[in-house]
């Protein structure tokens, strides 16, 4: 054919060429908007992570003494280590309770749907203290729950379920629910529900149904979910302050601490952005598990 | 006692709110037929094979399979597989994943999986395509995943809604044959809906007939192209010409001097529905043969051609009569594309055989 | 037989509902004890109270708690529109588009949760005294900071939602004549309704919870409920918080409630 | 009308200042206060810290180690005589510890706060917070907060060290932690548990301790025989502050003898204005006269900053499990 | 200079990752022709309308709507309307708010809105179902939707991709007669991919047939039914026979004496692609005569009917001929369904006109 050199010989083919990048317009403005408010002021601080802190005075001499104790020191090594563990439990219960509320949620026919998918809210909504002075209240030594399994005649002594990394994940994990439930059930929300009766019609029961379909079609929930849980759990003050006492401490306590009443802004700055590097790591490495499962984080 | 057919409906009908999409379905299928519905869009052919494979509960009636009646049991326990209208692959596995589906719910082990998909692709010509998602496949290739992945698992029950609708002519011919030979082979009762209806004629055992969420007609193909219980019957599969009827002499032997609205005097055979006092006389454009009018003796009738329309292996006539009636009569297109041409003065024979006298229901 | 089988058949259900209603005990678990103790009549907290009282009710009913509780809302309504344009225009981008640095954009649009809010309330402080922009402090200052720190949860919850978005509707859309924004309005934003109320959902409660980065940029008459509560908590905890958060915690649902009514909200976000 | 803003005390103590000391100072002079309850006084100090000194208030209340390190960082500014006049009458030794930024109007110290109904007789010894008796019973105040650099001091002293040599202290922390029903950070976090019963023990500020036991919850508080150390709380001028010479007028309005004696009742605190006379019912408990601050410890201030950083380390490292 | 042709493609390729779609595509299209692509599954037919339509970038070569390169023009400045293999309607909005979707970009006022949104739905016998939503209908109702959707907009170039495909041949009649009035009042340029291959013949101004991303030849209906440029086109379209030629004689009145593989000798007529060494002949089996054995002269050759398959209005015989090979006779079922049998002699006439002379690529 002679399509080609038609093509060379007409002079009216003006093709018209791309002009902006299509994301540009998108990913200025939340960009823009984040250097200012968020990146220019935090790395101002820290700045300071960089600088020695003797003597309760910051001292203008470079250093990376403060990265070397909180990567070095055994104890500083630990609560990464526990602000880590904590979060990744934190982030596993909370996607794993959610998904049934979410799935139950999602196709549920009650009419009572309206006021479920309100009451999710409602952790959030009840105020850090007063929801964890709740906490407090049913699972200290005295409390509900073990004054009701010891009147039960399940327990001789009461349970240790406060001042320890358990109440933290407890605590944490009940307020994080929420996100938790509304993420999955975007996903949910998405997927075409014919799917699951095309493999119930290929021999899957409900379980292998839910294993080889529902889960990894609902994977960008799942993961959204566990990423949201896991960030705020790693960043949460006032429940592993409260529920774990002082006896447990996690990175945020650490830099709440030294921030505000010890003072070392040194090395609050530092541990600030180890937790930053953390976190987001673990979006990077839930992206990566998440594409290689086609579903992009 | 028959045998206990394999897939049988008694009285089933379903309701969508104030919709009725099948109404009061009765019928039994035997193990190893081929059973085709056919019927307009929306009369309720999906909704049937839904409730036989489980995914809709009938509001009414019972489904039985092999002998055993299956009302609320769960789809994963009635070992039907069926082919979606909308394929519903998944989209987050391969083609060969989406094909291994059912045999590892099956739990068939590892070197009979790998032949058995590969077999399947094989036999919907997608080996090569193995490793590609469905959003990467053409349409009809997608069409032919799902297929695969139905046939891949031998089930008892085959249910395809309209498994070669995006694919063409080829390769719909090539996929007829495998789904007789899966039928042959391993006795695979197969309920198939298609709008092709020589698809239909050719591929099934028995027809039914569907319209407005009932059975209109329920027999072989013959019986149904050759004799359609009622109008709808006639005009829905192939083409029909109606002729509507003024005078009737009904005689013993099954057939009646008929006199037509436009005044043409025939004989006809009589049909089953043939009761009432709107009768009218069916015959198909291709039983109706078309002679110069010099030919003509008395069993003719004598017409203009108004249109003539290419069919490609057929000429199409449309012939108006002496009465006024227009009737429509097929050709082969033969040596010549087209024998006669708009003008023409032609003669048709309409024998009494081919035309059927039907109630105008 | 059937019947047998439908009995059969609504067991798994049943038993996953019970699971269901299981969580939503554990959710409200903490909460039923501050609604008790919110109607002790006792001056400090008692569980459980030995005397029934509405007081504290009454109590919260004045300017005092209010005036800080409309700011909250104000804040949160407004930052949360914010953070919903900003962050659902991030996840458009990382999600419909493949570009050089895409990853390093998506990270920085998920870090401010990766950062205790203190941090970013004292970097945020200090860095509108350099700029010279501390007459920012009060509601603007707030406004930018609870966007800022909210954009990551609307980015994350539509990126959600996009991932699941058919883009044949969205061609179909541009094929019969709709312009971009026209197939943003019409058909991709109905189709992420849920992830969108999800993200502003999170950033309006975050914000409007929201005390660390608060604390640094509030103004002398301008606080927030949640700074109200914890300059209340300087002595302790004392029941009229109880019933302050009971409170908001019912405010949120009548509005709920009331959208339901009106609008038929949750089928208008999920459907059928 | 000049304008004057204060940051101070919050909750139901914002009644209290409104009413003993800011409303008389509005009244007798053309003056409107804005008044900002927010923040600790360590978030007070953070927010100066981060603003350079120029927080948004004219006068703010902290404690002596935040006046001394804000003094040294050149963020406050020094309340000389001149100044503030009154000044003059406050206790030298107190002066001197909250060093030239800050001015005294008022003085606590750490008291043993026990529960009435639970502890009996009452403590005499800081020593029965080791006592395994009330395992479990006791709650220790966290590094964060002075009350456990105070405890700290107090360990040392009864094993035989002082502020300065503090290793007898140091030994015997792990045991208090293993005494210990809880070990919390904030003051205000600490009280719930005593409101529960939970607790029974905590060393606690007399100001504090006196407001629970005001408003009703079974518990006392003491000085036991070991003594205790006092907490020096201060008002203070950020350097970039709008209304100086206000105030410093407001300053020395608050430490007054009329307003010294008005605010030590109404805030259950001491007073370290040397001319002050208290009804005995309240100078008994509270320190308001030379001899009660004889018995006090008065910390060195600028030791403990220079400190606190290594303190809060090790002191973790026995804490956290 | 000729007319502007209102959609113009010039060397256009795709390629998905290392798939060729579509490889180096040129044709014109002019201004309310109706154009078909027809080919079999993954050829690229869809690939070419969504480069038309602006879904998909070219990776090479230039598009063209009414003379201007719309390259990287977005979908929404093209003015074109497709009808999507996989429907693509919008889930969350009625039927009626569906159909009115296009008129409302374009602005049309209230009352005309409701008027032609009516109309559409009148026109693919939907009136009735406005209220529903997709989810609530069957699948050949959902596919009118699209249908619907797209035509009433009214836009200078309608891509239809097997707009028809799950409709039942009566409605896919009366959709095709509003497609073709379509056309005809208001000039829409239609571009159109079906698998119906009457369809295409009948309806089609001009036909492209695809294979492997390429055009295999562009003509009208009766170009590619009767003078097929290609064994794969012949193969494609209809049934064709393929003699295998061992021995040929070219004459210069464009025939050509040939001798089969089979020993058969037959007069050809020399196709447009019959060069090279591997030659074939292609007859389609309705244009061979089959006739009783008595009747033969010399123009006949002899054979035996090995299977009788029976296609409704027609049937199919396979006749072994004498020197081994099989061919394929359609014949009209006539009056009798099935004139011969298994088993019996006959006699077939393969006329030179209809004796294609073609290479076998
Ligand atoms: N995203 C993709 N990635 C890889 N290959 C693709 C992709 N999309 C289409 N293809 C391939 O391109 C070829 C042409 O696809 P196209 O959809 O155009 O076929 P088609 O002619 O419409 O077929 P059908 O009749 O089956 O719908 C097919 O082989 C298909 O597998
Ligand atoms: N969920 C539903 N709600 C309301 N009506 C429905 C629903 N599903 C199907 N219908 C209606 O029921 C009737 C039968 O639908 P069904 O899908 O069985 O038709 P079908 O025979 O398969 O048609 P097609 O050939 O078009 O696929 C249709 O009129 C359809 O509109
Ligand atoms: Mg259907
Ligand atoms: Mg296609």
């Amino acid at each position: 054919m002679t399509g080609t050199h038609d093509a060379l010989a007409m002079p009216a083919a003006v093709v018209p060429r791309r002009s902006v990048p299509g994301y540009l317009p998108l990913v200025l403005p939340p960009v823009a908007y984040l250097v200012i408010i968020f990146v220019i002021p935090l790395a101002l601080l820290a700045v300071l992570s960089l600088l020695r802190h003797e003597a309760g005075l910051i001292v203008n001499q470079l250093t990376l003494e403060n990265y070397a104790k909180l990567l070095g020191d055994t104890y500083y090594v630990r609560v990464i280590y526990r602000t880590l563990g904590t979060s990744l439990a934190v982030a596993f219960f909370v996607t794993f309770l959610s998904y049934p509320v979410a799935y139950f949620l999602t196709r549920t026919r009650t009419t009572w749907k309206p006021v479920l998918v309100a009451l999710v809210l409602a952790p959030e909504l009840s105020g850090v203290v007063l929801r964890t002075y709740g906490w407090l209240v049913i699972l200290e030594p005295e409390g509900l729950l073990n004054t009701v399994l010891q009147r039960l005649g399940l327990l001789d002594a009461p349970l240790k379920l406060v001042h320890n990394y358990a109440a933290v994940t407890i605590g944490l994990t009940h307020v994080l629910l929420t996100f938790g439930v509304f993420t999955v059930m975007a996903s949910l929300q998405a997927m075409d529900p014919t799917l699951e009766l095309a493999a119930q019609n290929l021999g899957a029961n409900r379980v292998q149904t839910f294993l080889r379909i529902t889960l990894p079609l609902t994977l960008p929930g799942i993961l959204g979910s566990f990423f949201l849980a896991f960030a705020l759990a790693a960043g949460a003050y006032a429940t592993p302050a409260i529920l774990g006492g002082k006896t447990v401490e996690v990175m945020s306590t650490l830099i709440y601490t030294q921030l505000l009443y010890i003072l070392n802004w040194p090395l609050a700055s530092a541990a600030a952005v180890i937790l930053l590097v953390i976190v987001l790591t673990t979006l990077m490495l839930l992206g990566r598990f998440g594409a290689r499962r086609g579903a992009v984080l | 006692m028959a045998t206990i057919p394999d897939v049988e409906l008694r009285g089933v009908t379903k309701r969508f709110g104030s919709v009725e999409a099948v109404r009061d379905v009765s019928l039994q299928i035997s193990r190893g037929e081929f059973f085709t519905l056919l019927g307009p869009s929306g009369c309720g052919k999906s909704t049937t094979l839904n409730m036989i494979a489980g995914f809709v509960d009938p509001t009414d009636g019972l489904v039985f399979l092999r002998g055993e009646c299956v009302n609320y049991r769960p789809p994963f326990e009635r070992n039907t597989a069926m082919v979606f209208q909308n394929y519903a692959l998944f989209p987050h596995m391969t083609v060969w994943d989406n094909v291994a589906f059912g045999l590892r719910m099956r739990r068939v082990s590892a070197g009979e999986l790998r032949r058995r998909v590969d077999e399947a692709l094989e036999k919907v010509r997608l080996a090569g395509f193995e490793s590609r998602f469905p959003r990467q496949l053409s349409g009809g290739q997608q069409q032919r995943v799902a297929l695969a992945r139905a046939i891949v698992t031998r089930p008892a029950v085959l249910l395809l809604d309209e498994p070669l609708s995006n694919l063409d002519l080829k390769l719909r011919e090539a996929m007829r044959l495998e789904l007789k030979a899966l039928q042959r082979e391993l006795g695979v009762t197969t309920l198939y809906v298609t709008h092709d209806q020589s698809e239909a004629l050719v591929m099934s055992d028995r027809i039914a007939v569907m319209n407005h969420g009932r059975i209109e007609q329920l027999g072989t193909a013959v019986d149904i192209y050759e004799r359609p219980a009622t109008p709808f019957v006639a005009s829905f599969i192939g083409t029909t010409n109606f002729l509507r009827v003024r005078a009737v002499e009904m005689w013993t032997d099954g057939r009646a001097s008929v006199v037509t609205a436009g005044g043409l005097a025939l004989e006809a055979t009589v049909g089953s529905s043939a009761e009432g006092d709107r009768l009218m006389v069916a015959i198909r454009p291709e039983k109706i043969q078309l002679l110069s009018p010099a030919l003509t003796d008395e069993g003719f009738h004598r017409g203009v051609v108004v249109h003539a329309i290419y069919l490609g292996s057929m000429v199409r006539y449309i012939v108006a009569l002496d009465g006024g009636e227009e009737i429509a009569v097929d050709q082969v297109s033969g040596d010549n594309a087209v024998t006669w041409t708009k003008g023409n003065q032609v003669a048709v024979r309409l024998s009494p055989q081919h035309c059927l006298l039907m109630s105008d229901r | 037989m059937p019947v047998q089988r439908m009995i059969k058949r609504a067991l798994p259900r049943a038993a996953f509902t019970l699971v269901v209603m299981a969580i939503y005990a554990f959710m409200f678990l903490p909460i039923a004890v501050v609604l008790v103790t919110s109607v002790g009549a006792s001056r400090y907290l008692e569980f459980p109270p030995r005397a029934l009282s509405l007081r504290w009710y009454q109590a919260v009913l004045v300017k005092d708690w209010i005036e800080p509780a409309r700011v909250s809302f104000n804040l949160a309504l407004v930052s949360a529109a914010i953070a919903t344009l900003l962050g659902s225009a991030g996840a458009f981008a990382i999600v419909r588009h493949r570009f050089l640095g895409r990853d390093a954009i998506a990270a920085l649009l998920h870090s401010p949760l990766a950062i205790p809010s203190i941090v970013a309330g004292v970097a945020i402080l200090q860095f509108f005294t350099v700029v010279g922009a501390k007459w920012l402090l009060g509601f603007p200052a707030l406004l930018l900071a609870h966007a800022m720190e909210t954009i990551p949860f609307v980015t994350r919850t539509v990126s959600v939602s996009l991932l699941g978005v058919d883009r044949t509707l969205e061609q179909a859309a541009m094929n019969l004549g709709a312009r971009r924004w026209q197939t943003l309005r019409h058909v991709t934003l109905p189709l992420i309704k849920p992830g969108l109320f999800a993200g502003a959902a999170f950033a309006f409660v975050i914000s409007f919870n929201n005390v660390n980065l608060s604390l640094f940029l509030v103004r002398p008459g301008v606080i927030t409920l949640p700074i109200r509560i914890m300059n209340f908590l300087e002595f302790g905890v004392a029941p009229v918080l109880a019933a302050v958060n009971i409170l908001s915690l019912a405010a949120v649902l009548v509005v709920v409630a009331v959208a339901e009514r009106v609008g038929g909200f949750t089928k208008f976000l999920y459907g059928q | 009308v000049r304008e004057l803003v204060v940051n101070a005390y919050g909750g139901e103590y914002e009644e209290i200042i409104k009413a003993t000391i800011l409303r008389p100072f509005e009244q007798t002079r053309n003056v409107r206060i804005v008044y900002d309850p927010t923040g600790s006084a360590s978030a007070d100090f953070a927010k100066i810290r981060a603003t350079r000194g120029d927080p948004g208030w004219d006068v703010v209340v902290m404690t002596a180690p935040e006046s001394l390190i804000g003094c040294q960082l050149a963020l406050l500014e020094r309340l000389s005589e001149d100044r503030v006049p009154n000044q003059k009458f406050i206790y030298h030794e107190v002066r001197n510890g909250a060093g030239p930024c800050g001015a005294v109007q008022e003085l606590q110290y750490m008291s043993l706060m026990y529960n009435t109904r639970n502890v009996t007789p009452p403590p005499t010894s800081w020593r029965i917070l080791w006592d395994a008796k009330y395992k479990g019973r006791i709650i220790v105040p966290d590094i964060g907060n002075i009350l456990a650099v105070y405890l700290l001091f107090m360990a040392a002293y009864m094993n035989g060290g002082d502020q300065h040599n503090l290793e007898p202290g140091w030994a015997q922390i792990a045991a208090l932690r293993d005494n210990a029903l809880a070990v919390i950070e904030s003051s205000a976090d600490m009280v719930p548990y005593f409101e529960r019963g939970q607790a029974w023990l905590l060393p606690y500020w007399d100001g504090r301790a006196h407001y629970y036991k005001n408003r009703g919850l079974p518990v006392d508080f003491l000085i036991p025989k070991e003594g205790t150390v006092g907490l020096v709380n201060t008002l203070n001028v950020p350097v970039g502050a709008k209304n100086k010479e206000l105030a410093y007028e407001f300053i020395n309005f608050w430490l007054s003898k009329e307003m010294q004696e008005k605010w030590a009742q109404a805030y259950t605190v001491g007073t370290a204005r040397v001319d002050t006379v208290l009804p005995p019912e309240h100078s008994q408990r509270h320190v308001t006269s030379i001899r009660q601050l004889k018995t006090l410890k008065i910390p060195d201030f600028l030791y403990i900053g220079q400190k606190r950083s290594e303190w809060a380390e090790r002191w973790k490292k026995i804490m956290v499990r």
